[in-house]
């Protein structure tokens, strides 16, 4: 019993991160049907600005937002020079190769600029960890599922609610109509580009300090966050949640109780699984048939 | 002691007596190192050991009257396929006169398959014992055999630190098969239990679920085996965030400061062991580890030490041969004859395996490790 | 697109120039392929990479099948290529066959594996399909990994003999000259398909799945023929690596492997038969020559894939073709 | 065979919470050009799609030429005679006119890539019979001079031509044009017109269009549709005169 509960507990906050992990990756899908693989790329330079914005001095609580900031910029940079010229209305092929060598570059960089040995990223949470009746906690991933909780919430309140927030829902669902209706389609998609990096971003100052910085760090997040907004629906944010939580339990609890080797092909197979029952995902909308 | 110091001055005799040749063709070696990629932090350390090899080597006159080394560098990229393309490209176009290649086990393999009856080849790093079991006359490793490394520290785990169970953890790769193999013999043959082994694949990201299904298990001692410092880091983390274990150890050879300074003080007090330490070093290893530092700005780790005793067990064995191309007489040289390196006295035997003088246990103490126990390899 | 017509019609005069503009190709391609196979001869590097080339080329073919072809991104074809490099390694190693029986069985199983694979994921289209076959072949990986008939993470190496009937692929020149020959092989085949009946069934799906269904062509038919097609295709591509990599492990699997060929598929010109070939060439032997610090390498070689996808989005031919277009505007227009 | 090339009766079509048709009746005469009028969102394009067997309706009975067109998948609604053009996708934008051609004999054709490899008869026949078709499809459709040109490049009034020409491959018995003459202008109009008129001999002919003037030169009846259900069916003239239909076109904004 015991151990069912604290498999529940990990589940529970391991999705939460996923889901934060996840949700940069839909938006950006959703608006701009991209196919971001440069998110990892994002994740780890997240990491890294924390790490450094660190050592110039600030406390960690502080040098989050200036480290998502900071990736934005860099997600700025490169929307307005590459990816507004190179991958809007080009489709899939282009983006998937563009995002790809975006990535490799970024990785190359880091290596370069930084080098290749994994870093800390101190946190005041740090290695504490907070145990509840028995039960294991770490401090970090309680500061994490919170922040991912409260960061997802607000996101999701601010696109009902504020205009810009509309006008994103109103592209992603209808590119052409939204253009007719006189939004301004092309500065929609440049801020969910620059909201889906941040997203990115924000995630690897929020992991930095469990998993320490380095340079290929978002590889293996990115794959199951591709796992988890497949599952969720692509371009559904509350899917993107739902599938975060579905993927962190259910490997938490197969790692516990079935196999530990056999655990990375569970996301997938559940992925499988749903997409047969519903191609559109588990929130995804039915799309309308247009010719 | 004594004789190692001895060795040394013989060794520098020769050195010092040999003339100062006009420069004529300088000989190759090339270098297979991870240099991008996930594992390019050990590539790097590696770099920073043969470069100073060859450094030494050239100030000192050169090998075989007064040629230079001249180190060619081809990355692996952490995969067996970039591996055999390096290996290659330096034999065929680069037309090196040896490859040291040989940090990660199954590329060092799919390496010595290229190499193989074609070329004199030093594996520095790599332990699985597979590599040297194959039977190629030209293949050589610096490092011990995991077997070999596993059989000490197995054995010191089980007698010395006596724990009711062991839970191992480690990535699914052939180090991590062969450490296996070897814990469940001595394991066997003690009183001591195996409680749980969890074997994870390289995408895992997250190890929560794994420490507490083997904290469940009841196991009064955790056995991490992963040679990948990112992740090992983040595994200790873990495992310390659960409320860590009554005993801690981690596999052979693959504790570095690369990955206990990431790990924030979640190591400390891991119990691990190699066949280098920094701490409490004399003689060669002092002076080797104080050039290091000295130019590098960091000091030497146990990559930096097999990689650079690698370039220089190989322009030895040439020199020594007289020739930088008859691999046959380069072999029989570098098994007939003992080699001084900063660890002490190196032989190598029939399969071309070394056996390192000493063996290490080790404790993580602050930012490194620090020294338990020693022990000669017999 | 308007390449493909150079296989279609009989009959008449065009029909005639096209098999002649067919066969002059195939015999440019045999010629540069004796030539670099002698050219080469003293470079046993350059011609085992080539040979390599020549595999990795394969593979971009037939993943090009899927994304030239269909339009679809398949990310998780690097299964069918493992599949291709472990049949052989397994059939030597554990059954000791031949390494041609097991070239044979290889691309079999992958025919036999791509029709429930198909069945499966091709009812998706665009992101869908592509991640999910992606995820496929992520499962695949962590079989081979987990099993011991795979050599589990150490993979199969060692083989006996890797020969195709009296040619001794560990030689790089019979490598290289076999490897190429396939290739030709592959060309030509695919050269045919393209213009059959089934080539423009997947040409008008590709274009416009909607319009090509009121037509009376099965969409999900033909893309499932389209995928059977191009497993067995990349099964050969992988047994054709083993002389070079000279070991199978399941990174062989990696979705890395599927990006490298998608790339060669892209830079040469999803639409021309041979681009993909001619950008598996571009992208392994270009590298080789590139002599910098191989993260500076990586650093430039990325930047310039972003700057040829933000001048040509279309691939190099893109430009090949704007600057052929180009050269004849000025000839034509010479007088102003 | 019953004389009605379409029967359909109270289909309903749901997305969702959406309701897109309302329970629609109407039957076409084998033979007759047919409109469907109506403002935007009337649920035409979804009728359309159901006729042709691409979108299976929720609720009545659909029978086009006599076929359950609802049970069958929308290839094989295709293959035994019924032809649709779209409004976006009209033609394979990538291939040159003849290509396009090729596309649509896709039906006609029955040689393997092995026939193809070995120029075996089956192919030769195939293409043979492709070549005499081509040539009566494109005079018919006055785009004999343009084979070679890619579809993209083609004057906009040309590509509809193409796009009908594409459907004429397969002979259908009865095709439906989704917009034909939109955005086309006067002259081009007017071609389009003696087109339809020319291939309708043999054939029923379904047209979904805004431009009333169009309708009412081709068009003995037509089917007014306002929010997803019928208004009225008569001839162009009384039914545009109809007061509802007027309302309703008048109530909304009958762009383009």
């Amino acid at each position: 019993m015991d151990l069912l509960i604290q498999t529940l507990i990990n589940g529970l906050i391991l999705g939460a991160g996923y889901a934060l992990v996840a949700v940069g990756l839909t938006v950006i899908f959703g608006t701009l049907h991209i196919v971001n693989f440069a998110h990892g790329a994002f994740f780890a330079l997240g990491a890294y600005a924390t790490l450094l914005i660190e050592r110039a001095g600030a406390p960690y609580l502080l040098a989050i937002p200036l480290a998502v900031l900071c990736v934005a910029a860099i997600g700025f940079a490169l929307e307005a020079t590459i990816v507004r010229r190179a991958l809007y209305d080009q489709g899939e092929h282009g983006s998937i190769i563009v995002t790809f060598a975006i990535s490799q570059a970024i990785v190359a960089a880091i290596i370069l600029v930084v080098g290749p040995d994994p870093l800390p990223v101190p946190s005041p949470f740090g290695q504490t960890a907070v145990s509840v009746g028995g039960f294991f906690l770490s401090a970090q991933r309680i500061f994490i599922a919170a922040a991912s909780v409260a960061v997802l919430a607000g996101f999701a309140l601010w696109l009902r609610r504020s205009v810009k927030g509309q006008q994103i829902l109103a592209v992603s669902q209808n590119a052409r109509g939204a253009l007719y209706s006189g939004i301004n389609v092309p500065l929609i998609r440049s801020l969910s580009f620059l909201l889906g990096i941040a997203a990115a971003g924000l995630a690897g100052a929020l992991m930095g300090p469990m998993i320490s910085a380095f340079p290929t760090m978002g590889d293996a997040n990115v794959i199951v966050a591709f796992t988890v907004v497949i599952l969720g629906g692509l371009g559904s944010i509350g899917g993107a949640m739902l599938g975060a939580l579905v993927i962190g339990l259910g490997n938490a609890l197969f790692e516990t109780y079935v196999s530990v080797s056999w655990t990375p092909a569970l996301g997938w197979v559940l992925v499988i699984l749903v997409l047969l029952l519903r191609p559109q995902g588990l929130m995804g909308r039915a799309q309308l048939d247009r010719h | 002691m004594k004789l190692r110091a001895k060795a040394a001055l013989a060794a520098l005799a020769v050195l010092v007596a040999t003339p100062a040749a006009q420069a004529a063709d300088p000989v190759k070696i090339g270098m297979v190192l991870p240099l991008t990629g996930p594992t390019a932090g050990y590539g790097k350390d590696g770099k920073l050991g043969a470069d100073m090899a060859a450094a030494e080597i050239n100030a000192a006159g050169g090998i075989l009257d007064g040629r230079e080394i001249e180190l060619v560098y081809e990355d692996e990229k952490g995969a067996p396929q970039d591996g055999v393309a390096a290996v290659q490209k330096l034999m065929t176009r680069e037309r090196v006169q040896a490859i040291i290649a040989g940090m990660n086990s199954s590329i060092t393999l799919a390496e010595s398959a290229i190499t193989k009856n074609r070329i004199l080849h030093v594996n520095p790093a790599a332990q699985a014992d597979a590599i040297t079991a194959q039977g190629s006359p030209w293949l050589f490793q610096i490092n011990n055999t995991a077997s070999t490394n596993a059989t000490i520290f197995h054995t010191y785990l089980t007698e010395q630190m006596a724990p009711k169970a062991i839970a191992v953890m480690g990535e699914n790769t052939e180090f991590n098969k062969a450490v296996l193999e070897n814990l469940r013999e001595i394991v066997g043959e003690s009183s001591v239990e195996l409680a749980e082994i969890a074997t994870y694949d390289g995408a895992t990201t997250d190890f929560t679920s794994i420490i507490t299904r083997l904290k469940s298990t009841g196991a009064d001692m955790i056995y991490v085996i992963d040679a990948y410092p990112a992740r090992t880091a983040q595994i200790w983390k873990q495992i310390r965030q659960q409320g860590g274990f009554p005993m801690e150890a981690h596999a052979v050879g693959t504790v570095q400061r690369s990955a206990i300074v990431p790990a924030e003080g979640a190591m400390e007090g891991v119990i691990t062991a190699d066949i280098f330490i920094a701490e409490g070093a004399t003689g060669d290893m002092a002076r080797f580890i104080d050039r290091f530092t000295e130019q590098n700005g960091v000091a030497p780790n146990k990559v930096s030490l097999v990689v650079y005793e690698a370039v220089k067990v190989v322009a030895g064995a040439m020199d020594k041969a007289g020739s930088a191309d008859d691999y046959a007489l380069i072999s029989d040289t570098l098994r007939g004859n003992v080699w001084t390196t900063p660890r002490g006295a190196l032989s190598f035997d029939d399969n071309g395996r070394a056996k390192a003088p000493y063996f290490y246990i080790h404790k993580v103490t602050g930012e490194d490790v620090g020294l338990l126990d020693t022990f000669e390899v017999e | 697109m308007t390449d493909i017509t150079t296989g279609a019609p009989a009959g008449r005069a065009r029909g005639g120039s096209a098999s002649l503009k067919g066969a002059g190709l195939l015999a440019l391609g045999i010629a540069a392929a004796l030539a670099a196979g002698f050219g080469l001869g003293g470079d046993p590097f350059l011609l085992n990479l080539a040979g390599y080339t020549c595999g990795f080329a394969i593979f971009a073919l037939s993943v090009n099948v899927m994304l030239g072809g269909l339009g679809e991104v398949p990310l998780g074809h690097c299964m069918f290529y493992g599949i291709g490099a472990y049949a052989p390694a397994m059939a030597m190693n554990h059954a000791g066959l031949p390494y041609e029986a097991g070239v044979a069985i290889g691309m079999v199983v992958a025919a036999l594996i791509a029709a429930p694979i198909g069945w499966l994921t091709l009812h998706l289209t665009g992101a869908y399909f592509s991640i999910v076959s992606w995820g496929l072949s992520g499962v695949a990986m962590v079989t081979a990994l987990n099993l011991d008939v795979t050599g589990g993470p150490l993979g199969l190496f060692g083989f006996s003999r890797l020969a195709v009937g009296p040619f001794d692929l560990s030689r790089p020149q019979t490598y290289f000259f076999v490897a190429a020959a396939i290739l030709l092989a592959v060309l030509v085949v695919l050269y045919h398909v393209r213009g059959s009946r089934f080539g423009r069934a997947m040409e008008a799906i590709r274009q416009g799945p909607h319009l090509a269904r009121s037509l009376g062509i099965d969409v999900f038919r033909e893309r499932l023929k389209a995928l059977v097609l191009s497993a067995p295709i990349a099964a050969l591509a992988g047994a054709l690596s083993l002389p070079y990599t000279q070991i199978v492990t399941p990174e062989v699997m990696s979705v890395l492997r599927t990006v490298d060929a998608l790339l060669a598929a892209l830079i040469g010109g999803v639409g021309l038969i041979f681009g993909p070939a001619v950008g598996a060439v571009i992208f392994t032997i270009l590298p080789q020559f590139l002599d910098l610090d191989p993260n500076v390498k990586v650093l430039v070689f990325s930047l310039l894939i972003i700057l040829v996808m933000v001048a040509a989005p279309g691939g190099l031919h893109q430009l090949w073709k704007a600057a052929a277009a180009r050269l004849s505007h000025a000839r034509k227009g010479d007088a102003p | 065979m019953t004389g009605w090339a379409v029967e359909a009766a109270g289909v309903e079509k749901r997305y969702g919470g959406v309701t897109a048709l309302k329970g629609v009746d109407l039957r076409i005469p084998e033979g007759a050009i047919h409109g469907l009028i109506g403002p935007n969102g009337a649920g035409k394009s979804t009728l359309f799609d159901i006729l042709c067997g691409i979108t299976k309706p929720s609720g009545g009975r659909v029978s086009v030429l006599g076929m359950d067109v609802a049970a069958l998948p929308a290839h094989h609604v295709a293959r035994r005679g019924v032809g649709r053009t779209f409004q976006r996708t009209a033609t394979f934008r990538d291939s040159t006119v003849r290509e396009n051609l090729l596309f649509a004999s896709y039906g006609r054709m029955r040689h393997s890539v092995l026939q193809r490899m070995a120029r075996a008869p089956a192919w030769r026949e195939d293409m043979a019979a492709f070549e005499t078709r081509a040539d009566a499809v494109l005079e018919t459709c006055g785009l004999a001079h343009l084979s070679d040109q890619p579809a993209a490049a083609l004057a906009y009034g040309t590509q509809r031509r193409l796009a009908v020409a594409v459907m004429l491959m397969n002979d259908p018995k009865i095709l439906f044009l989704d917009e034909p003459v939109a955005g086309m202008n006067d002259a081009e109009t007017a071609e389009f017109i003696a087109l339809v008129r020319d291939i309708a001999r043999g054939r029923t002919i379904v047209i979904v269009e805004h431009d009333m003037a169009a309708i009412g030169a081709l068009c003995s009846e037509v089917l007014v549709m306002v929010d997803g259900a019928q208004v009225v069916s008569d001839t162009p003239e009384r039914a545009l005169a109809h007061p509802d239909v007027v309302a309703a076109y008048l109530g909304t904004d009958a762009d383009d």
